[in-house]
């Protein structure tokens, strides 16, 4: 086995127990700050040296180095650095347990990194439970009732979401006698023709648990009532790292497992291609109902949350629909993701900064920030625009992207769903913006922002209107992380 | 009589309802927890019996099995923790009191 | 050209907003220089544009000083803009109203950083739209329009002004979002985004996934929303009641545009058979919009709303050229968007002088202002009888030429009947109008009114180019007719001419 | 003047004006607001330039063989393919004739408006809108293409609404004037659809084409028929026939010249010449002719009715010209091209003396109520004798112009129609009665008013001096039938055997006795009191009241229809429709999307284990779905 194709992986896992221990000796804890971004930059780049090197397999199978895992595990660090990134201005709530914070965060990181990689059901569910318990601790780590409650909520939810995804993958496993993703494509095949394997329920319910356990993860309508309560909660970083790292991660999971599993249209692929549309269109519908009439805006980007969930599914309808001779479905995905989280990012950063100074996440409260904080207001501004999905951000071509492979293959009920939920959308997102630039400012004083935040605004910034205006270059690394399903 | 397959999976599966019904029924976080834990011994079943009657030559699901084992005692270790830190703010672990976020 | 003249003139205010919001320290007669000299070149430059324009015959249906470059290749996106004759005349109506409402907006104080720098971005995606040859190029230019008009709605209208943008926004969001579906269906069936490829081939290179009618119809809600099209127009009133005078202007003059424009360029172009099967709905509506919006313009006693009310029953007029299908009901149908653009840009600028004036807008309470500010009521009673389409004024070329036009067209059946009913239309406008003009200007001076100013220098000049813009056209139409037909006679010709 | 004139100079006729127009408008009332008359000066000499080229014209026409002069036209709107309008003129008789009645009627009306206007604060607005006037009125008259004419007709029809609307800050005149736009609107709707019918038919709006084709037969009957009636309800707009003609009574809030010229010369007698203009269509559809026929009688009577019973001196002139406008219908209906035509030439010139003179009294007592006046022969004589001279012409009395006219018309109807020429025949005892109830009433016994009245400056007596002797001899042109034969159209039916060889016949004898009785009744009721008009008023009391409420048309039209039916009930009804159902719609799927978000926000208790149950739920729903569609 060739231990270099996991070397971004180690480095990782190395730099989290570094910033333990450090975190025993250092005074300083903004030591601990740097090297979590180091590490996260050493990753990368080792990430980067792999990329577009021909796909391989590593520990028996249990893992794939393929474009398509490098490419999350990329977005990954990147949004990892922008959180730690963020966080530092987060860090008087934070004081005490630096150390474990950022060991946290870089472990949950890890998790996801192995989840985009996964191709074994076992790595899959190792992968995904190494991120869910950090986030567990993350979510509780103010440890105020708030945060505490939502650390509860989650742990015990994500707790019966895990047993039904395990049913669900043991159900799997027991009709086609494999783990390994590819193995079970394998024996769906063989046996389509000899027994009544797809006839007898099992494997579809089997397939329907584990829908609906990566369907927690990833927040879609009806697993998703926990994520408003734990957004809420969780310390605005960590809402931030839910609602962008986490999400994701489930996405690259349920692309891998269910096309790698599930992906040839004899096995199964139209159904979950149906059921997500299904799950899509309610997602999207009731994600953009429910955000309308919050007050508190960490929630309301929840919902929105679940929303753009809902949009993402699409994409994940048109893979199932479409079988195997195309990736728009695949690349589509990848291409809104990205768009998705530099819009949150932007968004979140910009909230972090605000609420640290109003001491409150009520929109009500972001009332003239447009003359207190022109920038940050501007920033939000535009990140609430992405998600719109209005040009010239990204979150337009992401939407046009998604919705033009939905329209080519028979999903035209779902892209005007999709299309008129938008415009909802626009309701609520542009209350937020009309409260800032319209409203009267509370307090006369600006809202501080550390150089740190402000370069996660920037960076956010210009890859939002860069990917808006010229999208050119992300469509094609999307199409070639998704290159690796095509056969 | 011989044991099947069926009688482990119908074993399994009146264990994951059980699991699942008290999940979703008792108060206190702590027996919550508890049946999550029925749950996950619940589909260790399955595993297993799967594994021996459909692959006996192999031991994938044992493996699987061994990795559910250890990923339900960190998590159970974790949500304990989290019960405490609670408790000690509200003196309470009654899930149906902790409803500060709603709506 | 070598020189992107069309792309300068369509990014030169873009880039004067960004000059204006990020250069610190800008006083505000600083902002508005920069912000006029911002407009004044794409305006110099799309007069040129006009008059370099090949009118020959040979050129009809050409598209003019194309731009192209690969843009989002792997969607075969392209950056693609060029000007025929049917978007020609808009472009050069855009820039003038961009330059003119910046004269307009001379007295805004309130964050006048902030105001231009919407208003210039404002420019820049209408010059878009009517520039763009691919179709996403389009709808990104098309959205961008949103949010400039949601912020110039919300912070500097009067009234319930945050419940109208909100409303204006989700109303053309909706539309276009309809429009997005129908865009990925043209893409879908024919691989192709490219407009002019598309229109020359129609939907021959589709593989019918879609049938043609829903796309149709998709395209045709966007664009139906934002003419307005009668049932979908009641969020019109609202924006303009509540709209600075500067953006009532754009939106009356420019940016309903759009709507009018994409029918022809999109909905037509491309779906001729759909559009002439469906043509009698469409005709029946434009025959509500007319009658039915002088009717409730009747009895409004708002100043803008008033005049806002007027704009669905001109713009019905646009609709019935546009599905008459004939070459001269779409001439007509340009020409109405032209002429229609300059005369209710003029009225609304010259209402809101009225009410920035008399601080009152309720027309029961004024009167007699004619003695009191006789320039504004000279001003207003020309731009009243060019609304009534009253000859030497381009509102009567433009509704003869729909009338003409659609009377003689033979593509839809029953025709006749839609346009004499249509022609109650200017009879209610007349009505509307002189009642409008009575109520406010004549009858005995009030004294609450004594010593209100009139037009000052400034206010008066804008007025007058707009006055100018409209006689020109009304008693020499062939400035823009010779133009336009080059842009239409393709496009009729699907009907037989 | 032997030579033929000059194209360009034709052009000049019509362009003169508009030079005037657009001189006043941009360089005079802008910089030059102070300077008084000036603005008179150059209307006056533009309209007299005109006057002399359309005299020029007319000889150069007498010596062309075919009456007819071809100027070469301008390019306006082209479309190829779709529609080709020609900037052109078209120059025969009626055209010239035309001109000559405008220039000469706009001429007085312009230098008696230099002493009646002056010292108005709106003076040179007022020659702005009569400049405009008459360049749009003379465009009308001599454009070759129907579309051009009504461009100049809505033109005419806009300065009308301008300068009845003159002295705005009269709630009275403000109302006047968008009614007489407003209903001559009505009327223009069927001009319009006239011209898109023709368009329709022939794709063409050349005036000389349509004719051909008319003639050749080459319109079908119900086409030629529609049109022509569409273009007559444009006339009776204009010209104020009935049901249309209750703009024009208001229309007398202007200033008197501009009554005189606008309202009772030229522009609403611009219907009239429209249908004689396009009288080859009317030709050819005999149910459009006999309409134009009936109408006109018809209005005839029914405005003299009105005019016998009015108060207000112009409001009387104003029902004569109404009923006089019928006259011409009517004419035009029996006889022929000529015969409506030399009414109207002639009326032109007595109406605006009597409407001069109307304003010359005015000028001296300051009112228009004839019940505040009197006596006034002996102050202002000048008036008095060219107002007396116009009364005897337009009541028809041997050997003056109204007397040609008339008679022609009654010969007409006579051979045509039995029960127009009895109609025709009691309205001009009516006519007579009126007008010399207005003689007697302003100019006979004593003086009734407060105001000490004077007689009108020279610049306003002159005026009125050269259109009495225009209102003596204008009939004179066709004693012997010279006005006809030039016209051209149609048989003529009028006595041509000369100045005194009509009174051999009959009809002239019987004409002469109607109008000669209603004179005599006048004398009797308001001069020498033999008869009291009040008993006269209570006897026929149901016919008086009927007669001064004007039928009740106003109310009818204004209150009934207008505001009750349409306004209050109708638009009103739509409006509420408007905010309420169809906006009502918007703001309720809108309210309905919030409240179902707040209904399914509850589901969001907070209650952990009910997040669970939902993830249950889902599962089942979709294990169930998907047994039931997978």
């Amino acid at each position: 086995m060739n231990l270099e194709l996991f070397i971004p992986e180690l480095v990782l896992a190395g730099t989290a127990i570094a910033v333990i221990l450090l975190d025993l000796f250092v005074r300083h804890k903004g030591v601990l700050t740097a090297i979590s971004l180091i590490g996260i930059a050493v990753a990368a780049g080792f990430a980067i040296s792999l990329w577009n090197g021909s796909p391989q397999a590593i520990f028996n199978d249990m893992l794939a180095v393929d474009n398509f895992g490098i490419f999350f595990k990329l977005l990954f660090l990147f949004i990892a650095a922008m959180v730690i990134l963020v966080s530092i201005d987060y860090v008087n709530k934070l004081a005490r347990f630096q150390g474990e914070y950022h060991a946290l965060l870089l472990f949950a990181t890890l998790g996801m990194m192995l989840m985009a990689a996964a191709t074994d059901l076992i790595s899959v569910f190792v992968s995904l439970e190494l991120t869910a318990i950090s986030f567990y601790l993350l979510v509780g780590f103010l440890k105020d009732n708030r945060s505490t409650e939502s650390s509860l909520k989650y742990i015990l939810l994500g707790g019966v979401a895990s047993a039904v995804l395990l049913y669900g993958m043991a159900l799997t496993f027991g009709f086609t006698g494999e783990t390994q993703l590819a193995g079970i494509t394998r024996s769906i095949q063989e046996t389509t023709a000899s027994s009544s394997l797809l006839a007898s329920p099992g494997l579809v319910f089997g397939l329907v648990l584990l829908i609906a356990g990566f369907g927690f993860k990833i927040a879609a309508v009806p697993f998703h009532m926990w994520a408003p309560d734990v957004y809420e909660g969780a310390p605005t970083p960590v809402t931030l790292y839910l609602s962008v790292g986490s999400k994701v991660a489930g996405f690259a999971v349920i692309l891998r497992v269910f096309f790698s599993a599930f992906g040839l249209p004899e096995a199964l692929s139209i159904d979950w291609g149906m059921a997500f549309a299904v799950l899509s269109a309610v997602s999207i519908t009731l994600g953009n109902i429910l955000a309308i009439q919050q007050s508190n805006i960490k929630r309301m980007l929840a919902y929105s949350g679940i929303a753009h969930s809902g949009y993402i599914m699409i994409s994940l309808a048109t893979t199932g629909l479409s079988g195997s001779a195309e990736v728009i479905g695949q690349s589509s995905t990848l291409f809104y993701v990205v768009a998705f989280a530099l819009a949150d990012l932007a968004a979140f950063a910009a909230i972090i900064a605000i609420s640290n100074k109003a001491n409150s996440d009520l929109i009500k409260d972001y009332s003239g920030m447009g003359k207190r904080a022109p920038v940050l207001a501007l920033v939000l501004t535009l990140g609430l625009i992405s998600l719109t999905g209005l040009p010239p951000a990204a979150g337009f071509i992401a939407k046009f992207y998604i919705f033009s492979g939905a329209a080519a293959n028979g999903l035209l009920w779902l892209v005007i769903i999709a299309v008129l939920n938008s415009a909802i959308s626009a309701f609520y997102y542009l209350r937020v913006a009309k409260l800032m630039w319209l409203g009267k400012p509370s307090g006369e004083s600006g809202v501080p922002s550390s150089p740190a935040l402000r370069l996660v605004l920037a960076i956010t910034c210009i890859g939002i209107l860069l990917f808006g205006i010229a999208p050119s270059l992300l469509i094609k690394l999307a199409e070639m992380a998704a290159a690796m399903f095509a056969f | 009589m011989t044991l099947g397959l069926e009688h482990f999976l119908i074993l399994s599966s009146v264990l994951f309802a059980i699991g699942l019904y008290g999940a979703l029924s008792r108060r206190s976080a702590v027996v919550i927890l508890m049946s999550i834990e029925v749950m996950l011994g619940a589909v260790s079943i399955a595993m297993v019996a799967f594994s021996r009657y459909v692959v006996p030559a192999l031991l994938t699901g044992q493996v699987f099995t061994i990795f559910i084992i250890v990923v339900a005692a960190a998590e159970a270790t974790v949500g304990l923790a989290i019960i405490i830190a609670i408790y000690r703010r509200r003196e309470t672990i009654d899930v149906t009191k902790i409803d500060l976020m709603k709506w | 050209m070598d020189f992107n003249c069309l792309s300068i003139i369509i990014f030169l205010p873009v880039a004067g907003a960004i000059v204006i919001a990020m250069v610190p320290g800008l006083s505000a007669r600083l902002i508005r220089y920069i912000a006029a000299v911002f407009t004044f070149i794409p305006l110099v430059l799309s007069l040129v544009l006009f008059c370099a324009f090949d009118r020959s015959a040979g050129m009809a249906g050409a598209v003019q000083f194309q731009e192209m470059a690969a843009w989002i290749e792997p969607i075969n996106a392209d950056y693609h803009i060029g000007v025929d004759g049917l978007s020609m005349p808009l472009v050069l109506l855009t820039a003038l109203l961009g330059f003119l409402v910046v004269l307009i907006s001379w007295k805004v104080e309130l964050r006048v950083r902030e105001y231009f720098a919407w208003l210039l971005l404002l420019e820049t995606s209408i010059l878009g739209v009517f520039c763009s040859l691919d179709l996403l190029l389009f709808f990104i230019f098309w959205e961008i329009e949103v949010i400039p008009m949601y912020f110039l709605i919300s912070i500097w209208g009067a009234g319930r002004k945050e419940y109208s943008a909100i409303k204006y926004v989700i109303y053309t969001l909706f539309g276009s979002a309809l429009m997005l579906a129908g865009i990925l269906c043209i893409y879908f069936s024919t691989g192709s985004l490219d407009m002019i490829e598309l229109s020359q081939s129609g939907l021959a290179m589709a593989q019918m996934v879609i049938p043609a009618a829903p796309m149709f119809f998709l395209l045709l809600a966007g664009f139906a929303v934002k003419l307005p099209v009668f049932p979908l127009h009641t969020w019109l009133p609202d924006a303009h009641t509540d709209a600075p005078t500067a953006v009532s202007v754009v939106l009356a003059g420019t940016l309903i545009k759009m709507g009018g424009y994409g029918m022809i360029r999109i909905c037509l172009s491309i779906f001729p058979d759909s559009a002439q099967q469906y043509a009698p709905l469409l005709l029946a509506l434009a025959t509500i919009n007319i009658v039915y919006g002088a009717a409730v313009t009747l009895r409004q006693t708002d100043l803008k709303r008033l005049i806002a009310y007027s704009s669905i029953s001109h713009m019905g007029f646009v609709l019935l050229g546009i599905f008459a299908l004939g070459e001269l009901s779409l001439v007509g149908a340009s020409l109405q968007m032209f002429s229609h653009g300059i005369i209710t840009g003029l009225l609304f600028a010259v209402t809101g002088l009225v009410m920035h004036n008399t601080g009152e807008r309720n027309i029961g309470k004024l009167g007699g202002l004619g003695k009191q500010m006789p320039a504004i009521a000279a001003i207003f009673t020309i731009g009243g009888i060019a609304a009534m389409g009253v000859p030497a004024t381009s509102g009567f070329i433009a509704e003869i030429s729909v009338f003409l036009g659609a009377f003689v067209s033979k593509a839809v059946d029953g025709l006749h009947i839609y346009t004499i009913i249509s022609m109650l239309g200017i009879l209610l406008a007349a009505a509307y109008m002189l009642l409008l003009i009575q109520r406010v200007f004549l009858g005995p001076v009030l004294k609450k009114y004594s010593g209100v100013k009139d037009a000052d220098k400034l206010e008066f000049c804008y007025c007058a180019v707009f006055i100018i813009a409209i006689i020109l056209v009304g008693v020499y139409p062939m400035v823009l007719t010779d133009v336009i037909n080059s842009g239409i006679a393709p496009v009729a010709a699907f009907w037989g001419g | 003047m032997e030579a033929i004139i000059p194209n360009s100079l034709v052009w000049m006729i019509f362009l003169l004006p508009l030079i005037s127009f657009v001189l006043i408008a941009l360089f005079i009332k802008p910089f030059l607001n102070n300077s008084p008359r000036i603005s008179g000066y150059i209307t006056i000499s533009a309209v007299a330039g005109s006057l002399i080229l359309s005299l020029w014209l007319l000889t150069s026409l007498l010596n062309t063989p075919s009456h007819e002069l071809i100027i070469p036209d301008f390019n306006w709107l082209i479309i190829e393919g779709s529609i080709n309008i020609h900037l052109g003129l078209t120059i025969d008789m009626l055209t010239v004739i035309m001109c000559i009645v405008v220039t000469t009627v706009s001429l007085m009306v312009q230098i008696y408006s230099q002493g009646y206007m002056h010292g108005d604060p709106g003076y040179h607005r007022y020659y702005v809108y009569m400049s405009l006037f008459t360049t749009a009125m003379l465009g009308l008259v001599m454009v070759d293409n129907l579309l051009l004419m009504y461009v100049f007709w809505e033109l005419v029809g806009l300065c009308s609404y301008l300068l009845i609307g003159f002295w705005f800050h009269r709630p009275a005149a403000a109302r006047a004037a968008k009614k007489a736009f407003i209903v001559t609107r009505l009327g223009d709707f069927g001009f319009l659809a006239a011209i898109l019918v023709l368009f329709f038919s022939k794709g063409t709006l050349d005036v000389s084409q349509l004719h051909g084709y008319a003639v050749a037969g080459a319109i079908g009957s119900a086409t030629l028929t529609w049109a022509a009636i569409g273009i007559f309800l444009g006339a009776a707009g204009k010209s104020a026939q009935f049901p249309l003609h209750v703009w024009l009574p208001d229309a007398m809030e202007g200033p008197t010249p501009v009554s005189a010229l606008i309202h009772a010369a030229t522009m609403v007698a611009a219907g009239v010449f429209l249908v004689a203009r396009m009288f080859p269509l009317f030709e050819h559809s005999p149910e459009a002719l006999s309409i134009v026929a009936y109408i006109g009688g018809f209005t005839a009577i029914f405005a003299a009715t009105m005019g016998l019973v009015m108060n207000d001196i112009k409001r009387v002139l104003a029902y004569s010209t109404i009923s006089q406008l019928g006259y011409m219908m009517l004419g035009l209906g029996v006889g022929g091209v000529a015969i409506g035509i030399f009414h109207l030439f002639n009326h032109a010139f007595f109406k605006a003396l009597l409407f001069l003179g109307a304003g010359s009294v005015n000028h001296g007592t300051k009112t228009f109520d004839m019940r505040f006046m009197g006596g006034l022969r002996k102050v202002m004589p000048w008036t008095y004798a060219t107002f007396l001279i116009a009364s005897l012409s337009i009541a028809g009395i041997w050997p003056l112009a109204g007397f040609w006219s008339k008679d022609e018309i009654l010969a007409s109807a006579l051979s045509e129609n039995t029960l127009l020429f009895v109609l025709s025949m009691i309205t001009v005892f009516m006519t007579a009665f009126y007008m010399f109830r207005v003689v007697f009433m302003t100019f006979g016994g004593e003086y009734r008013g407060s105001e000490k009245p004077h007689e009108s400056p020279p610049v306003m007596v002159v005026p009125m001096v050269v259109l009495a002797v225009l209102a003596v001899v204008s009939g004179w042109f066709n004693a012997t039938g010279g006005f006809s034969h030039l016209l051209g159209h149609g048989e003529s039916h009028s006595f041509t055997e000369g100045f005194f060889g009509i009174l051999s016949h009959p009809l002239p004898w019987i004409s002469l006795a109607m109008a000669g009785s209603g004179i005599l009744l006048a004398y009797a009721m308001y001069s020498a009191k033999w008869i009291s008009p009040h008993r006269i008023a209570w006897f026929f009391r149901s016919l008086y009241v009927l007669f001064s409420k004007k039928y009740w048309m106003d109310e009818l039209y204004e209150d009934a229809i207008g505001q009750r039916l349409l306004s209050d009930r109708l638009f009103a009804g739509m409006k509420l429709l408007d905010s309420k159902v169809i906006d009502g719609a918007v703001n309720g799927v809108a309210d309905t999307v919030v409240d179902i978000g707040n209904s399914v926000r509850r589901a969001q208790s907070g209650q952990l284990q009910l997040y669970g149950l939902f993830i249950i739920l889902g599962v089942l729903a979709i294990v169930i779905s998907l047994l039931i569609w997978g």
